[in-house]
């Protein structure tokens, strides 16, 4: 019905292969990023109606735009790659803690060599990249069993990242620069002179960082390399067959995947949570991006950010509607509630539609070009 | 306003268009999965190339070359590199038989064929023995021609190739081809169209350049066409229409032709293409409109109700909205609604929605067809005209449009009408006479040098618009003498999507019978959503529910006409559906799909008795050629169903 | 002889707690072998069974029936709940989902985590509730070889008495009985099993209930260990590991597999432990499952799988 | 165009032998492959063939035998080596991407040929972007040499079977091989797709000079397509030449026609 592609004709390959070959699209996205670049920190600045308290950029916006790129980061090993993992929270908190200790100067002593390596405390932004690399080669390091072991046996492998990270940031004090609480505190985020600190420039930080890395991750995906690891999702004996090396294809994905994980990680830890100790990335914050995974749409970028949405803002829906209507229950009920809701919801939508909300928009889609007609 | 003036050939128009609209895209072909494109400055390159290889070939003026193929960009440069050349093109329909295209061929003298492909090449070949004449044969898609001998048959942009190296080694060459474009006048022949004739052998209709180019400048501005304008070439070669308005009128007006991927992928690269200018015959609207219904038929039962609904709509505001005429407020916002939800969408799909004016001709076109694509706010108008006519004879110009009129005659045509009703024109347009067949073109001119159309009309009183019934030859009496035009009634029925085409009789008999053909796609489906289970077509025309169907919309038809004083009595009584589908390869419909009347009558002429002898079934057995050539024969018993006759709306009333 | 004893302790002491691990990872083979789900809910369920036993255990002592009478019933109620719930799964989960993907059908028993958690919360309560049905007292053995004996928990060797019986039950249930050679055709291509008149959503209906008894009995152990609580549900994390290193679809090695969990668990934390900063138990399994599975690929009695083309 | 020269041997099988445990699936099999011909295997049900090509194609390693191609005498050897080194194969029962659509498809068969790294893809831009247009530029050239432009864009889970198996010729040849393994092209079609399928076949040896392998149950379309013939029956080469000769050989009308062994 808001199609009108008649006369959109492709004269140049480009155009064919672009992201959003139809007009409509284009327009739809160049207003979605006006709203996000522009109209959101207007309307914050000036304390217009949704964002006259903060909450709304702290407790929604900031954790989305940060949990979506992480999402984005899960697809593209889980939904592009097909190798499923738990492990996602792990390269969260080493993005987030290899970021801390470069942002801090590292010092590490190898005592039987006779001297020790020290790196100069680095620029913000450096070491959150720099951060994203070490989840990076920690990702790849995780991923050479992947070349054995298939499906749910390599969830195990990425879970025992998971718990020896977990307990590698707890009990090894050297991440945390020995602080006695076990909590650490984020650098001041200087960026070339410019001091991030209200919500509103987090904001568009944190934006300025998705923006790119989502373009960068679709230009991946849609790249030659993104077919090498759908053909490894599909049927990995004919992708060898054709010449894909699957060492090269898994542990790409795993590298590609832990390093926009990484980045995400450092940014949830410098950004939005300001300070914070190994719970933060748990074995929860795993399954959470696996949830937005796979209730976004498994091996779609867009899925990733709609899932992302969908995980954040349900709990909260689900605590302020009661209130909203008046029904008086006790904390512990609601929490209750939210389990049952929350789980049912999950088993509903994969019954619904198991390729997640991304599949259900673009049939949506479809059935709009071809308006009024079904086929 | 690009205008021809004092460029009275093709050639001229092409260097005059390189100069004005160099950069504008002249032509756009679907190929290797985008849209390719050259400007005027890169096709008048390719053409002068072309047309040196061509002369290097020994093409001398006055010769002509035959162009065989769908709609490729390489087969409408061979036509302009001949123009330069002062030859004369000759395209020929690409799904004849061998043995009509050895008879065009050969009629033609042409010594050079330009052949699409692979299939055509061996078609050519296959008869090559008939054509002494023929020395050379050029190609376009090399595909699996590398096995065959090579010395009669070359690539055409092998051609281009040589002529180019050729033009920048001799400069001489390069002065022949400017002599010949100097040379070359408005008296040139520049064409020959062989028309399907729906009688006996085709004829060569041969076209001046000026005729083409004069009578082009007429509806250009007619039109105000202009070079920001787009056409999907998609019609066969060698009929006027696809000639009249992808190539002639594109060099007059300077617009982009565009050419789709391949005959299958028609509809979805007019989707994507967007024309602003639309040709198609009557049956192209008609096959639209099925196929549209059919797949409304599937529908959510909402979006079914939906679009019914505003269809009523439009049929009530649609033809005002368009004309600009008065509509009160309401309706003018609940079509702008059902423009936004139904209409738009509808040509959006159909790829019309950028569509400023659309054309049908070549035969005329149901009423209730053509009014409802009008109501959906599409720009169609009526045109009446010949091959001898290059086309144009009358057009109905946008503010004037009413069903049954084909509208006043087009700028600079003279119409007036014989004693025996018969139509004659002189045009522009006007053809120079048949080719190599004087007794012919004396036959179809009259001595003060109108040409004869054939067909019988006349000028409604109110509207000045020019009215055609039927082919003079068909338009007959009933016995009791009251006017039998086969067409129209036919027309009324074709409408209904269940039925594809329909023979009448009536001429000097007591009443009026009726042969039909269902349409496949709408019938098979109707059989599917009712389970009526069926082998073959043949099982399927013969399904006594299936006649019930045909037999409600023969009584809707019989219904309208009563409504109409002059064709009141000529209601069908009784009719038949044949058994098989009428094919072109039978010789049952010309090329370009019209029913060949006097053959059909021949060839079913037990049916056409057991109409009139009051017999309620009778049997046939027809020969039959498969596709590939092979002979067989079908026999059936077909049924015959008898109609009641509505009585005039006035009687009706009195009786009641 | 110290080191020695203590080693024995320690080891004895592992292999018992690794036993209870199996009986929660015998749950998760059933349901695997029978339907190629990898249940993530078992934890949950060890949970609602605790729950509604110490609930009802509770409720029917407090009206005064003699012990043995309360207990009886009470796994009596325990077990209706858990066939009520294997029969909802199968109805309104496992059903829609018949020939979705593992990893599909995976994340769906996350979602039956978080709505059995939920429930049994809000219907049985969510405190910590003690339950004595086992001895808990230690036992000291060999007292005449090492000086003051292997300690040994009375509870743990209840617990491997009963997972030993387990086993041997569902050996014999798998191998010998109609339903059991069902189960297994239904494992193998349920689209088969299904042409050949076997009622499918049956058949999974009592692959998940006898899941729930599972979980019903490893419930009574866990809970008497650890006391019924939310933590519980964590168990299903510890069963991973041994599930991997015994093989997803083999029985006896999901008890082989619990053994060399426990032991190596309990020796790691005491030897390896202290040098690098103690605590490894919690990721010790999952770094010894990683190795087993770069050896084999499928676990140690897992099928190999075969690719054709 | 065509004409096999007799002397240059493409690939050379020597004496392979393959068992899996019990069952000795291929026993002692030599046979050679020239550059530019259409070599067929035939047999029966269960002869080895297609254990044969997983053999070639790398897929298989064989308990002992060589195998030369193009000169060299290779060990134990990855599949996607021998992607690397032109050989490429289709399957029994279609082994297409079901994730993606045809184009997709057929464009992971350009993968060998993709110089641009990681970073360059990242950006896709400047000669990355000039990369990938060019590959996609030889993949339309399939597509169209293959007549499958409508379905460029359907997912190809959707497609009939005759067409899918026309994608995977498709992403075969987008490798550009010197070898084309084609493992019963034909099966499950219908007249019509075995005449198009036959065609594609030849213009692939004409216009492209690939050699191809080919097992095929069809006799007429074998007979009708190949140079050279070998027939397997149990593991076992039991004859080997030219069309006519193989029909004529009493050894193959045996295993044909059933002769107790």
């Amino acid at each position: 019905m808001l199609y009108r592609e008649a006369g959109q004709f492709k004269a140049t390959y480009a155009e064919d292969m672009a992201i959003f070959p139809i007009r409509q699209d284009r327009i739809a996205l160049a207003v979605l990023l006006g709203i996000a670049f522009i109209g959101v920190p207007l309307l914050a600045s000036f304390r217009i109606w949704p964002f006259r308290t903060d909450y709304l950029l702290w407790a929604i916006l900031l954790p989305f735009l940060i949990l979506a790129l992480a999402a984005v980061g899960t697809n593209i090993l889980v939904g592009y790659c097909g190798q499923i993992s738990l492990g996602s929270g792990a390269f969260m908190a080493i993005g987030a803690y290899s970021a801390y200790k470069l942002a801090t100067g590292v010092h590490i002593p190898l005592a039987w060599l006779g001297f020790a390596i020290a790196i100069p405390p680095l620029p913000v932004l450096a070491s959150i990249l720099l951060g994203g690399l070490m989840a990076a080669c920690a990702g790849i390091l995780f991923g050479i069993p992947s070349l054995r072991i298939k499906g749910l046996y390599l969830a195990v492998a990425t879970l025992a990242a998971q718990f020896f990270f977990d307990w590698a940031f707890l009990r090894l004090p050297w991440f945390t620069n020995y602080a006695p609480s076990g909590s650490v505190n984020a650098p001041e985020l200087d960026f070339f002179g410019m001091i991030v600190r209200t919500p509103v420039e987090r904001y568009l930080l944190c934006l300025l960082f998705v923006t790119v890395m989502a373009v960068l991750a679709k230009n991946l995906v849609r790249g030659n390399l993104g077919r090498q690891w759908m053909a490894i999702r599909d049927m990995d004996i004919a992708a060898e067959l054709i010449g894909i090396r699957p060492l090269y294809a898994k542990l790409t994905a795993f590298a590609v995947s832990s390093f926009i994980i990484g980045v995400a990680g450092a940014l949830w830890a410098f950004v939005y949570l300001g300070s914070w100790e190994p719970l933060a990335f748990s074995i929860d914050r795993s399954l959470e991006l696996l949830f937005m995974v796979i209730i976004g749409g498994l091996g779609s970028i867009m899925g990733s950010f709609i899932g992302a949405a969908f995980i954040l803002i349900m709990p909260i829906m689900l605590n302020v509607i009661p209130t909203e209507l008046g029904l008086p229950l006790s904390t512990q009920t609601i929490t209750h509630l939210q389990f049952i809701i929350f789980g049912s919801l999950i088993c509903y939508l994969l019954i619904k539609e198991p390729h997640g909300f991304a599949r259900l928009i673009s049939i949506g889609k479809e059935k709009l070009r071809l308006w009024p007609f079904p086929y | 306003m690009a205008g021809g003036g004092s460029y009275d050939t093709f050639p001229k128009l092409l260097l005059r268009n390189t100069a004005q609209f160099g950069t504008r895209p002249a032509l756009r072909h679907k190929d290797l999965g985008i849209w390719q494109s050259w400007t005027w400055a890169e096709v008048a390159e390719i053409i002068r190339s072309y047309a040196a290889g061509l002369h290097r070939l020994g093409l001398r003026p006055g010769e002509t070359i035959a162009v065989v193929g769908s709609n490729r960009p390489k087969l409408y440069w061979t036509m302009m590199a001949a123009q330069t050349l002062r030859a004369i093109p000759v395209p020929v329909y690409s799904d004849a038989v061998a043995d009509e295209l050895a008879f065009v061929l050969a009629h033609a003298e042409a010594t050079l064929v330009a052949a699409q492909d692979q299939e055509q090449v061996d078609k050519v070949l296959s008869v090559s023995d008939r054509l002494p004449q023929l020395n050379k044969i050029v190609y376009d898609e090399p595909r699996g021609l590398d096995g065959y001998d090579h010395s009669r048959l070359i690539a055409i942009g092998d051609i281009i190739e040589d002529g180019r190296t050729a033009l920048a080694a001799e400069p001489t060459l390069g002065e022949q081809i400017d002599e010949s474009i100097r040379a070359g006048n408005g008296s040139d022949i520049a064409v020959i169209l062989y028309t399907s004739g729906t009688t006996g052998a085709p004829k060569g209709v041969m076209l001046s350049a000026r005729n083409c180019i004069d009578a082009a400048i007429d509806t250009t501005r007619f039109d105000r066409l202009t070079d920001k304008d787009v056409v999907l070439a998609y019609l066969p070669l060698a009929w006027a229409g696809d000639h009249y308005v992808s190539y002639v009128q594109g060099l007059v007006a300077g617009y982009c032709m565009a050419c789709p991927e391949s005959s299958d992928t028609i509809e979805q690269d007019r989707h994507e293409i967007g024309p602003t200018f639309y040709l198609a015959p009557p049956r192209i609207f008609e096959a639209m409109l099925t196929r549209l219904m059919v797949r409304m038929e599937d529908a959510a039962p909402i979006k079914r109700r939906l679009f019914s609904y505003f269809l009523d709509v439009a049929q009530r505001y649609g033809e005002q909205v368009l004309t600009g005429r008065p509509v009160p407020l309401s309706g003018r916002l609940i079509y702008a609604l059902g423009r936004w939800l139904v209409y738009e969408p509808l040509k959006n799909v159909l790829g019309l929605s950028q569509v400023r004016v659309a054309y049908t001709g070549g035969e005329a076109i149901g009423p209730d067809l053509f009014a409802f694509y009008r109501s959906i706010g599409l720009n169609l108008k009526q045109l009446y005209g010949q091959t001898e006519a290059f086309l144009y004879v009358t057009c109905q110009p946008d503010g004037e449009i009413y069903p049954d009129t084909v509208g006043p005659p087009a700028p600079n045509v003279d119409i007036r009408i014989a004693e025996t009703g018969e139509v004659q024109f002189r045009s522009p347009g006007m053809f120079l006479g048949y080719f190599k067949d004087q007794g012919k073109t004396a036959d179809a001119m009259t001595s003060d040098g109108y040409v004869r159309t054939g067909d019988a009309g006349f000028f409604d009183e109110k509207t000045r618009h020019l009215k055609i019934i039927d082919r003079a030859k068909d338009v007959g009496r009933l016995a009791d003498g009251t006017m039998f035009a086969p067409k129209y009634l036919e027309n009324k029925l074709k409408f209904y999507p269940n039925i594809k085409e329909a023979i009448t009789f009536g001429d000097s008999r007591e009443f009026v019978c009726a042969m039909l053909n269902i349409d496949p796609v709408a019938v098979a489906n109707w059989a599917e959503r009712n389970n009526v289970a069926y082998g073959s077509y043949q099982e399927l025309a013969g399904h006594p529910l299936v006649y019930d169907m045909v037999a409600k919309d023969v009584a809707a038809v019989n219904r309208s006409l009563a409504g109409e004083t002059v064709l009141a009595g000529a209601q069908i009584r009784r009719f038949l559906i044949l058994h098989k589908e009428l094919d072109a390869d039978d010789g049952e419909l010309t090329r370009t799909q019209k029913v060949r009347r006097r053959f059909i009558a021949e060839r079913y002429a037990s049916l056409v008795t057991a109409l009139y002898n009051g017999a309620h079934d009778a049997d046939i057995s027809t020969e039959v050629t498969f596709e590939d050539g092979r002979k067989g024969t079908i026999a059936a018993r077909v049924k015959i169903r008898d109609m009641q006759i509505v009585g005039p709306a006035k009687s009706l009333g009195r009786a009641a | 002889m110290i080191a020695l004893g203590q080693f024995l302790e320690v080891l004895i002491g592992g292999l018992m707690s690794g036993v209870l691990y199996s009986l929660v990872a015998l749950g998760f083979v059933l349901i695997f072998k029978a339907s190629g789900v990898f249940n993530y809910a078992q934890g949950a369920m060890v949970l609602l069974a605790g729950l509604a036993l110490v609930r009802a255990l509770d409720l029917l002592v407090a009206n005064g029936l003699p012990l043995w009478v309360a207990v009886v019933l009470a796994i009596g109620f325990a077990a209706v709940i858990m066939a009520a719930t294997a029969w909802l799964i199968e109805r309104f989960v496992i059903g829609p989902l018949v020939n979705q993907d593992g990893l599909t059908l995976f994340m769906s028993t996350i979602g039956v985590t978080f709505v059995i958690e939920g429930a049994a919360e809000m219907i049985f309560g969510s405190d910590v509730y003690p339950l004595r049905l086992f001895p808990t007292d230690a036992w000291f053995l060999f007292e005449g070889l090492f000086p003051g004996g292997i300690l040994v928990n009375k509870l743990d060797v209840w617990g491997a008495l009963i997972a030993g019986v387990l086993v041997a039950g569902l050996a014999v249930f798998f191998q010998r009985t109609k339903t059991g050679r069902a189960l297994r055709a239904v494992a193998d291509d349920h689209l088969a099993a299904h042409s050949v008149g076997i009622p499918i959503s049956w058949i999974w209906f009592v692959v998940w209930l006898v899941a729930g008894l599972v979980a019903l009995v490893a419930a009574t152990v866990w809970g008497t260990k650890l006391g019924v609580q939310f933590s519980i549900t964590f168990l299903a994390l510890k069963a991973l590991p041994v599930l991997i290193i015994g093989g997803l679809t083999s029985i006896p090695g999901a008890i082989v597999g619990g053994l060399i969990v426990g032991a190596g668990e309990k020796l790691a934390e005491v030897y390896l432990g202290p040098s690098i900063g103690g605590g490894i138990e919690y990721w010790f399994a999952y770094v010894l499952a990683l190795a087993v599975l770069m050896l084999r690929p499928q676990g140690l009695f897992g099928e190999r799988i075969i690719e054709r083309v | 165009m065509r004409a096999p020269n007799a002397n240059e041997i493409l690939l050379q099988v020597e004496g392979v032998a393959l068992a899996f445990g019990g069952v000795r699936a291929l026993r002692d099999v030599s046979f050679n492959v020239r550059k530019g011909e259409i070599r067929a295997i035939i047999g029966p049900n269960g002869a080895g063939k297609t254990s044969m090509l997983n053999v070639v194609n790398g897929f298989y390693h064989p308990n002992h035998g060589a195998i030369t191609f193009k000169g060299r005498t290779r060990a134990k050897m990855q599949p996607f080596e021998a992607a690397r080194g032109g050989i490429a194969r289709t399957f029994q029962n279609v082994a297409l991407f079901k994730g993606m659509s045809a184009l997709d498809n057929i464009m992971t068969g350009r993968t060998l040929k993709v110089r641009r790294g990681l970073l360059w893809q990242a950006l896709r831009y400047g000669p990355a972007l000039a990369e990938e247009i060019e590959h996609r530029r030889k993949v339309e050239e399939i597509i169209d040499f293959l007549e499958i432009e409508t379905i460029r864009k359907v997912p190809v889970g959707r497609l009939p079977y005759g067409l899918q198996k026309r994608v995977e010729l498709g992403r075969a040849l987008a490798m550009e091989p010197d070898l084309l393994l084609l493992d019963e092209p034909m099966a499950g079609m219908n007249v019509e797709e075995k005449e198009d399928m036959s065609r594609f076949i030849v213009d692939v040896n004409n216009h492209y000079g690939t050699t191809i392998t080919l097992i095929e149950h069809d006799m007429a379309v074998v007979m009708d397509l190949s140079d050279r013939v070998a027939v397997l029956d149990h593991g076992v080469k039991i004859a080997d030449g030219t069309p006519d000769e193989v029909k004529r050989s009493q050894a193959v009308i045996d295993a044909y026609l059933g002769v107790a062994h």
